[in-house]
C-alpha cells in the first residue's frame, strides 16, 4: 500500500520536475530541476529494486553531470530575460508533437504489446537478493567487452573535453614543484677561487 | 581465251574517259571524241572477235579471277571475267551501241562546252557497264552496277546549270539506291547461305538454299531462295525501272539525248534483265519469285504504255516506250523464258537506240524543241530520220520479219505456254500492250513527221534553251547523225530474222542460262517452230499482228485524219486522262508521302523526340527537378537547433506510425 | 502495487516532456541539453522497469552503459558549449544559424 | 530492564528505526557541539595558550564546557541576513542541502557488531553518492547570495570537492578489492584477527590518500582555501549570518566527524578491538564494541584539528595539482598492486 503511495508521490515530484526544466526561467532553475528530476526517478527506481542502478544514477548524473551543468551555467552569464522572449508563439506546436508521441507510444504498446502482460505487478526480492551482485556477474562476464568500450568511450569523453576548452594562458610562469625539490647545490652556487680586486677572471661573468 | 585481251575490253574506255576527263583541256574537243572512238572501237573488235571464236566454239567459256583485291574471313573479294554466249552477246550489244552513240554525240554536243566531259562520261560507261556484264562475281556485279549508276547520275545532270536536270539526276541516284538496297540484301543473303561471292558456290548451292528457310522472326520464316531471289529483283526494278521504281527514268530525259538513247534505253536499263536472266540457276528454283518478277513486269509492260498514250514531249514518249518494252522483258524472265527475254533485249537496244537517236535528230532539227504539239510534216525536211525513224517504229510495233516481231511474239508466246501463277493475267497483260504500243508509237511518228506542220507559230520562242538556233526552219542533221541512224536500222530490220533461230532454239544459251524442264516454255515452242520465214507468215493467224495494225489504223485515224475526235475522246475519258497524266500519281506519292513524309517524321523526332522529350524532359528536366526539390528541401535547413530537433520528433512521429499500421 | 503499465506511461510522459522542451526552447542551448538528459532519463526509465518486470538482467547493464555514454555525451556537449559561448559571447540558439541552408 | 526490552521489541520496526535515528542524530549534534570546544582547546594548547575556559565550568573541572551552547545560542539570536538581489528561496535551502549528507551517511555506518541503523549490500556506494550531493550545497550557497566572493568561494570549493571525491571514490575501490563487498558491516568483519588483518597496514597508500581526500573534502586544514580569511573573506558562506551560518558550521564539523568515522571503518577495523589478536579470545579488551570505534574515531579528529595548527594553506592550483595528479595516480598505482597481491594471494588474502 506504502509502496503505491509513495510510487505516486514520486511520479508526481518526478513530472513536476520534469516540466519545471522545461518552464523555469533561469537556466539554473531548471537545472536544479533537473536534479531533483534525477533524485525522484532514483527513488523510483529503489521502488522496484534496482537499488544500485538507482544510486548509481544518483552518483554519475546528480554527482557529476548536473555538477558540471550547473558549473557551466553559472560561469556563463546569460542575460536570462532575453531569452524568454519568444517563448509562447510556439506552445501550441511543442505541446501537440509531446502529445502525439505519447499516444504513439501508448498505442505502441497497445498495439504490438509483444506479448508482455503489463499489468501484472512482480514478486519482492527474496531478502539476501543483491542486486548489485547480481549486476556485477553479469556485467563482468557476458559484458566485459562492452564495458571496456564504455571505459574508452569516457575516456575519449575526457581527452576531448580537456581539448576543446583547455586554454593555456601564455606567460604563466608556474612553479615546476618536482624541479625546485630537485635543485642540487652546485646549481646554484659556485666557488670562484681568489676573486678579489687584483684577480684576471672577466668581470661579471656570472654562471 | 587470254585475259590480257579480256581486261584490255573494259580498261581500255576507262583509260580514254581518264585521259579525256583529266587531261580533256590539252588534248582539245577533236582529240578527246578521238580517243574515246578509237577505245571504244577497239574493245567493241574485240568482243566481236571473242564472241567469234566462243560462238564457233574455238575457244571455251572462260571463267577465272583476274586479280585477288582482299581476302577477309574468308570471303575473297577478286576481280574476275565469266565470258560465255550470255556475257558475249551483252558485250558486243553495249559495245556497238555505244560506239554508234559515241559518234553521234560529235554532232550533237559539238558546240557544247562540257564536250570532253560528256566523252570521259560515256565511256566511263562503258567500262562500268562491261565490268557489270563481264563480271563472275557478286563484288564484280555490284560495283559495276553502282558505278552504272553513278554514271547515269552524272550524265542526267550533265546540263547542271538546269535545275529540273539536277532534280532528275538526284531522283534517279536516289530511286536506283532505294533498288540497290534490296540488291544488296540479295547479295547478303547469297553470302550468308553461300559464304562465297563467286558465282559458282551460289549456283552450287542453289538447291540447298532452295530447301532452307530464313527466319524473318520467330514465328514467321520465309523460305530462303525465294527471299534472296525477290532481293535481286528489287535491285534489277530499280536499275531496270519496273513499275514501283520507274519514275525516274521518264525525268532521266534531262540528261543530253544521246545518253538517252544509250544509257535509258540501250544498256544500263538491261543490266537488271541481264543480272535476272544470269541469276536464272537461283531463280529457276523459287516459284514466287518468279511469279513476282512475272506480275511486275506485266504491270509495268501494260500500265506504261498507257503513260505513252498521253504524253507530248518526243523523248518522254520513247521513254515511256522503253519501260512498257522493259516490262515486256521482265515478263519473259518471269515466264522462264530467259533466252527470249535476253533475245528481246538485244533486238530492243537497236530500234529504241534508233528511234532515241531519231527523236535526237529531230531536237537537233526543230532547235531543242521536244514538244510534239509543235512539230508535224517534218518527213519532207528531214527524209533520212523519218525514214529510220518509220523502221524503228515497225520494228517496236513488231511488224513480221522485223527484229522487234520475232522477240516480242515469242516473250507473248512464252507466257501463254507458262503455267505459272500469274502467267494469264501476265498474257493478257502483255496482248493489250501490243495494241497500246502500235497506237503511242504511230502516235508519236504521225504528230512528228505528217501532218500539218505546226512548226511555223513556233518560229518566235525557239531559243526558250538560250542556244543560238541557226535559222529558223527544220533542217536535216549533218551526216555525223544521221551515219548512226542508219547504222542502227540496219540490224533493226535484219538481226531478228538471222540470229532467232540460233539463239532461241539453238542452245545458244545452254551453258550461261539453266531452266528447269517443268518450266522450260521455250522448248515447247521449239517444237512448233520450223524456220523464221513460216514462222512470220503463220503470224497472220496470231492476234498479236492484228493488235498492232488495229493500233496503228486508230492512231492514224486519231491523229491524222480527224484530231478533233482524239480531243473529244480524250474529254470522255476525263478521269482517267486526268489520272494517266498525274502518271498514276506515283511522282505526287513519292514527293508528298515518302519524302515529305520522312521529313515530316524527322521533324517530329527533332521537335517533339529531341527537344521536348530528351532535351526537355530528360536534361533540363531533371536538373529544374532538382532544382526545385532542393528549393524545397532548402528550407527545412533553417540553422535552427530547434528546427533540427523538431523535424527529427516529426521523423520519429512518422516512423512510429509507420511502424503501427504496417510492421 | 507498481505495474509495468504505469513504469511505462511514466517513461512516455516523461519522454514526450522532454519532446516539448526541445521544441518550446527557443532560445538556450543548456536547456536542449538538459531536455537531452531527460530523454536518456525517460528511457533509462523504460528499460529498468522492463529489465524489472521481465525478469532479464540485461535491461539494467544497458541501463548502465546509457548512462556512461550520456555522461560522455553531456561533457563534449558543455565543453563546445563553452567553447561556443567564447567564440560567440551568447549561446543563444537564435544567433547560432549559419548553418542556414 | 528486560520489561523494557521486550516493550521496545514489541514496537513496530519503523518505530524503533526511527528512534535509532534520533539518538543518533542527537548523539552526532552534540558530538558537533563539543567537537568545537575541543578544536579550540586543542589548537589553544598546540599554540601554548588555553583553550575558552571562562564559559562555565562542571564544579571548576571542566572550563568553557558550555562554550558551544553558548555560541550556538549566540548565533541563534542573531538577525539572518538575506542580501537583495540573491533568489531568497534558493538562499534559505542551502544551507539545508549541505547538512544532508553529513547526517545521511551515518544510517549506514556499522556502530556496533550488530547495530546498524540500515544494512544495505551498497553502502560504500551510499556514502559516495551522498557525498557528491553535498558538492550542491556549496555551489547553491555561492551562487544564490549573488555576490562575486561567494560565488568564487563557492565554485573554488566545489571544484576542490569534486577533484578528490574521485581521489577518495578510487581509494574506497581498493578497499573494496580487500573486503570483496559493498556493506560496510561485511567490511569491518573483513578486517577481524588482530591488527595485522587491518586495511591500514596493507591498504596504507589509499589510506593516507583517503585521508588527505578527506581533509580536503571537508575544505578543513590545508585545503581551507575556499573560506581563507587571508583571500576571499569566508568563502561560500560569507553572506549568511545568524542561524544560517550556525547550520554552516555545523554542516562542516559534522562533514569532519564523519569522514575520521570512515577512515576508522574503512581502514582501522571500525568497532574491532586492536588487541583481538593479541589478548585470548575471552578478554574484555578484546572484545568488539562501539567504544572502539569511538577512540579510532576521536583520534582522526584531533588529527584534523593537529592538521590545521601546523600546516600552511595551499595556494588553490596547488590544491588541484595535488588531486589530480599526485593523489589519483598513487590510488591507480595501488589498485593495480593490490590487484596483483589479490591474484598471488599475498597478504590478508592468503585463502
Amino acid at each position: 500500500m506504502i509502496v503505491q503511495v509513495l510510487f505516486y508521490v514520486f511520479s508526481a515530484i518526478l513530472l513536476a520536475a520534469a516540466l519545471g526544466v522545461i518552464v523555469a526561467r533561469n537556466p539554473v532553475y531548471s537545472a536544479l530541476a533537473l536534479v531533483l528530476a534525477f533524485f525522484s526517478s532514483a527513488a523510483l527506481w529503489l521502488l522496484i529494486e534496482a537499488e544500485f542502478l538507482a544510486i548509481v544514477l544518483v552518483l554519475v548524473y546528480v554527482g557529476a553531470v548536473m555538477v558540471l551543468f550547473l558549473f557551466v551555467v553559472m560561469m556563463l552569464d546569460i542575460n536570462v530575460e532575453e531569452i524568454k522572449r519568444g517563448f509562447i508563439r510556439y506552445a501550441w506546436l511543442g505541446w501537440l508533437t509531446a502529445f502525439l508521441v505519447i499516444a504513439q507510444m501508448t498505442a505502441v504498446f497497445a498495439v504490438r504489446g509483444f506479448g508482455i502482460d503489463t499489468a501484472v505487478g512482480v514478486a519482492p526480492q527474496p531478502a539476501d537478493h543483491s542486486n548489485t551482485r547480481e549486476l556485477g556477474e553479469v556485467l563482468y562476464t557476458t559484458y566485459v567487452y562492452p564495458f571496456e568500450l564504455a571505459a574508452m568511450v569516457l575516456l575519449v569523453a575526457i581527452i576531448a573535453a580537456i581539448s576543446l576548452t583547455m586554454r593555456r594562458r601564455p606567460g604563466l610562469k608556474p612553479q615546476d614543484v618536482a624541479k625546485q625539490v630537485a635543485v642540487r647545490r652546485e646549481d646554484r652556487v659556485r666557488l670562484v677561487k681568489g676573486v678579489g680586486a687584483k684577480s684576471d677572471a672577466p668581470k661579471g661573468e656570472v654562471p | 581465251m587470254n585475259p590480257n585481251v579480256l581486261l584490255a575490253i573494259p580498261l581500255l574506255p576507262l583509260l580514254a574517259a581518264i585521259l579525256a576527263g583529266l587531261a580533256g583541256k590539252w588534248i582539245g574537243r577533236t582529240g578527246a571524241h578521238v580517243v574515246t572512238i578509237a577505245a571504244v572501237g577497239a574493245s567493241f573488235v574485240l568482243s566481236a572477235q571473242i564472241a567469234w571464236q566462243l560462238i564457233n566454239g574455238e575457244v571455251g567459256v572462260y571463267n577465272d579471277t583476274v586479280y585477288t583485291w582482299l581476302v577477309s574471313d574468308g570471303i575473297r573479294m577478286e576481280v574476275g571475267f565469266l565470258v560465255d554466249q550470255l556475257s558475249v552477246l551483252m558485250m558486243c550489244v553495249v559495245t556497238f551501241v555505244s560506239l554508234c552513240v559515241h559518234i553521234y554525240t560529235i554532232g550533237y554536243m559539238h558546240e557544247d562546252p562540257g564536250y570532253q566531259r560528256f566523252f570521259s562520261y560515256i565511256s566511263l560507261f562503258t567500262f562500268a557497264m562491261l565490268m557489270l556484264v563481264m563480271s563472275n562475281n557478286f563484288l564484280q556485279l555490284f560495283f559495276g552496277w553502282e558505278a552504272v549508276g553513278v554514271v547515269s547520275y552524272l550524265l542526267i545532270g550533265f546540263w547542271y546549270t538546269k535545275p529540273s536536270a539536277i532534280f532528275a539526276n538526284m531522283k534517279a541516284f536516289l530511286v536506283n539506291r532505294v533498288g540497290d538496297f534490296g540488291f544488296v540484301l540479295g547479295i547478303a543473303g547469297v553470302v550468308y547461305y553461300t559464304g562465297s561471292l563467286d558465282y559458282r558456290d551460289a549456283f552450287a548451292a542453289a538447291p540447298a538454299v532452295a530447301a532452307a528457310q530464313f527466319a524473318l522472326s520467330d514465328t514467321w520464316s520465309v523460305s530462303a531462295i525465294t527471299l534472296i531471289c525477290i532481293c535481286l529483283f528489287i535491285g534489277a526494278m530499280g536499275k531496270s525501272a519496273q513499275v514501283p521504281l520507274h519514275v525516274w527514268l521518264p525525268d532521266s530525259m534531262e540528261g543530253p539525248t544521246p545518253i538517252s538513247a544509250l544509257i535509258h534505253a540501250a544498256t544500263m536499263v538491261t543490266a537488271g534483265i541481264f543480272m535476272v536472266a544470269r541469276f536464272s540457276p537461283l531463280f529457276e528454283h523459287s516459284e514466287a519469285a518468279l511469279s513476282f518478277v512475272l506480275v511486275v513486269g506485266a504491270t509495268t509492260a501494260l500500265f506504261m504504255g498507257f503513260l505513252g498514250i498521253v504524253n507530248n514531249d518526243i523523248k518522254r514518249v520513247v521513254a515511256y516506250s522503253t519501260l512498257s518494252q522493259l516490262g515486256y522483258m521482265t515478263v519473259a524472265l518471269g515466264a522462264s523464258a530467259y533466252g527470249a527475254a535476253i533475245f528481246h533485249l538485244m533486238t530492243h537496244a537497236f530500234f529504241k537506240a534508233l528511234l532515241f537517236l531519231a527523236a535526237g535528230s529531230v531536237i537537233i532539227g526543230m532547235h531543242h524543241e521536244q514538244d510534239m504539239r509543235k512539230m508535224g510534216g517534218l518527213a519532207r525536211v528531214m527524209p533520212i530520220t523519218a525514214a529510220t525513224c518509220w523502221i524503228g517504229a515497225l520494228a517496236l510495233i513488231g511488224t513480221p520479219f522485223l527484229s522487234g516481231f520475232y522477240s516480242k511474239d515469242f516473250i507473248i508466246e512464252a507466257v501463254h505456254e507458262s503455267e505459272r501463277w500469274g502467267a494469264g493475267y501476265a498474257y493478257w497483260c502483255v496482248l493489250i500492250g501490243v495494241f497500246v504500243t502500235a497506237f503511242y508509237t504511230f502516235r508519236m511518228v504521225f504528230m512528228t513527221f505528217h501532218g500539218a506542220p505546226r512548226w511555223a507559230q513556233a518560229e518566235h520562242d525557239h531559243d526558250d534553251h538560250g542556244h543560238h538556233g541557226h535559222g529558223g526552219t527544220p533542217h536535216e542533221s549533218p551526216w555525223v547523225v544521221t551515219l548512226p541512224l542508219v547504222l542502227l536500222a540496219i540490224p533493226s530490220i535484219v538481226i531478228g530474222y538471222l540470229t532467232v533461230q540460233p539463239v532461241l532454239f539453238g542452245g545458244y544459251f545452254a551453258g550461261a542460262i539453266v531452266v528447269l524442264e517443268r518450266n522450260d516454255v521455250l522448248a515447247e515452242l521449239a517444237s512448233h517452230f520450223h524456220d523464221p520465214a513460216s514462222f512470220a507468215l503463220a503470224a497472220v493467224g496470231h492476234p498479236p499482228l492484228w493488235l498492232a495494225l488495229g493500233g496503228v489504223v486508230s492512231a492514224w485515224y486519231l491523229f491524222l485524219k480527224n484530231p478533233a475526235a482524239a480531243e473529244r475522246l480524250g474529254a470522255a475519258f476525263g478521269p482517267i486522262r486526268k489520272l494517266l497524266d498525274n502518271k498514276y500519281y506515283f511522282d505526287w506519292f513519292n514527293e508528298n508521302v515518302l519524302a515529305a513524309g520522312s521529313r515530316r517524321l524527322g521533324q517530329v523526332f527533332w521537335k517533339a523526340g529531341d527537344q521536348t522529350l530528351i532535351d526537355g524532359a530528360l536534361v533540363n528536366g531533371s536538373a529544374n527537378l532538382i532544382g526545385a526539390l532542393s528549393g524545397v528541401v532548402r528550407r527545412i535547413q533553417t540553422g535552427y537547433l530547434y528546427s533540427y530537433a523538431f523535424w527529427m520528433m516529426i521523423g520519429l512521429a512518422g516512423l512510429l506510425a509507420w511502424f503501427l499500421v504496417f510492421a | 502495487m507498481i505495474t509495468l503499465q504505469h513504469m511505462l506511461t511514466l517513461s512516455a510522459v516523461l519522454f514526450s516532456l522532454s519532446i516539448a522542451g526541445i521544441f518550446l526552447n527557443r532560445k538556450n542551448v543548456i536547456l536542449l541539453l538538459m531536455c537531452i538528459e531527460l530523454m536518456l532519463l525517460a528511457v533509462n526509465f523504460s528499460f529498468v522497469s522492463f529489465s524489472r518486470f521481465l525478469g532479464d538482467l540485461d535491461g539494467q547493464v544497458f541501463v548502465f552503459f546509457v548512462l556512461t555514454v550520456a555522461a560522455a555525451e553531456s561533457a563534449i556537449g558543455l565543453a563546445i558549449l563553452v567553447v561556443l559561448f567564447r567564440e560567440r559571447r551568447s549561446i543563444n540558439v537564435e544567433d547560432l544559424d549559419t548553418m542556414k541552408g | 530492564m528486560d520489561a523494557l526490552l521486550e516493550l521496545w521489541s514489541g514496537l513496530p520496526s519503523y518505530v524503533r528505526a526511527t528512534a535509532w535515528i534520533l539518538l543518533v542524530t542527537v548523539a552526532v549534534i552534540l558530538s558537533v557541539a563539543f567537537t568545537t570546544l575541543w578544536e579550540r582547546k586543542i589548537i589553544g594548547w598546540m599554540q601554548l595558550r588555553k583553550g575558552p575556559n571562562r564559559v562555565g565550568s562542571l564544579f571548576g573541572l571542566l572550563p568553557g564546557i558550555f562554550q558551544p551552547f553558548a555560541d550556538v545560542i549566540k548565533l541563534l539570536l542573531k538577525e539572518v541576513v538575506v542580501p537583495a538581489a540573491s533568489n531568497k528561496w534558493l538562499f534559505r535551502i542551502a544551507p539545508a542541502i549541505t547538512l544532508i549528507p553529513a547526517f545521511a551517511a551515518w544510517a549506514v555506518m556499522p556502530l556496533d557488531p550488530n547495530l546498524v541503523i540500515a544494512d544495505i549490500d551498497a553502502g560504500l556506494l551510499y556514502v559516495l553518492s551522498l557525498t557528491s550531493v553535498g558538492v550542491y550545497g556549496v555551489i547553491l550557497a555561492g551562487w544564490a547570495a549573488n555576490s562575486k566572493y561567494a560565488f568564487l568561494g563557492a565554485m573554488r570549493s566545489a571544484a576542490q570537492v569534486v577533484a578528490y571525491e574521485i581521489a577518495m571514490g578510487f581509494a574506497l575501490v581498493g578497499v573494496v578489492m580487500a573486503a570483496g563487498t559493498l556493506n560496510l558491516g561485511d567490511i569491518v568483519r573483513a578486517q577481524a584477527g588482530g591488527v595485522s588483518n587491518w586495511f591500514l597496514i596493507w591498504l596504507f597508500p589509499l589510506f593516507v590518500v583517503y585521508l588527505i581526500a578527506g581533509v580536503a573534502e571537508t575544505n578543513r586544514a590545508p585545503f581551507d582555501v575556499a573560506e581563507g580569511e587571508s583571500e576571499i573573506v569566508a568563502g561560500f558562506h560569507v553572506e549568511y549570518s545568524g542561524i544560517a551560518f550556525a547550520l554552516f558550521f555545523l554542516a562542516e564539523y559534522a562533514n569532519m566527524i564523519l569522514i575520521s568515522a570512515l577512515t576508522a571503518v574503512f581502514f582501522l577495523g571500525g568497532w574491532l578491538s586492536p588487541f583481538e589478536g593479541v589478548l585470548a579470545a575471552g578478554h574484555p579488551l578484546a572484545a568488539p564494541g562501539f567504544h572502539w570505534l569511538f577512540l579510532k574515531l576521536f583520534f582522526f579528529l584531533t588529527c584534523f584539528m593537529w592538521y590545521r595548527a601546523t600546516f600552511p594553506r595551499y595556494r588553490y592550483d596547488q590544491i588541484m595539482r595535488l588531486g589530480w595528479k599526485v593523489l589519483i595516480p598513487v590510488t591507480l598505482v595501488w589498485i593495480a598492486a593490490e590487484g596483483l597481491m589479490v591474484y598471488w594471494g599475498i597478504g590478508p588474502w592468503q585463502n
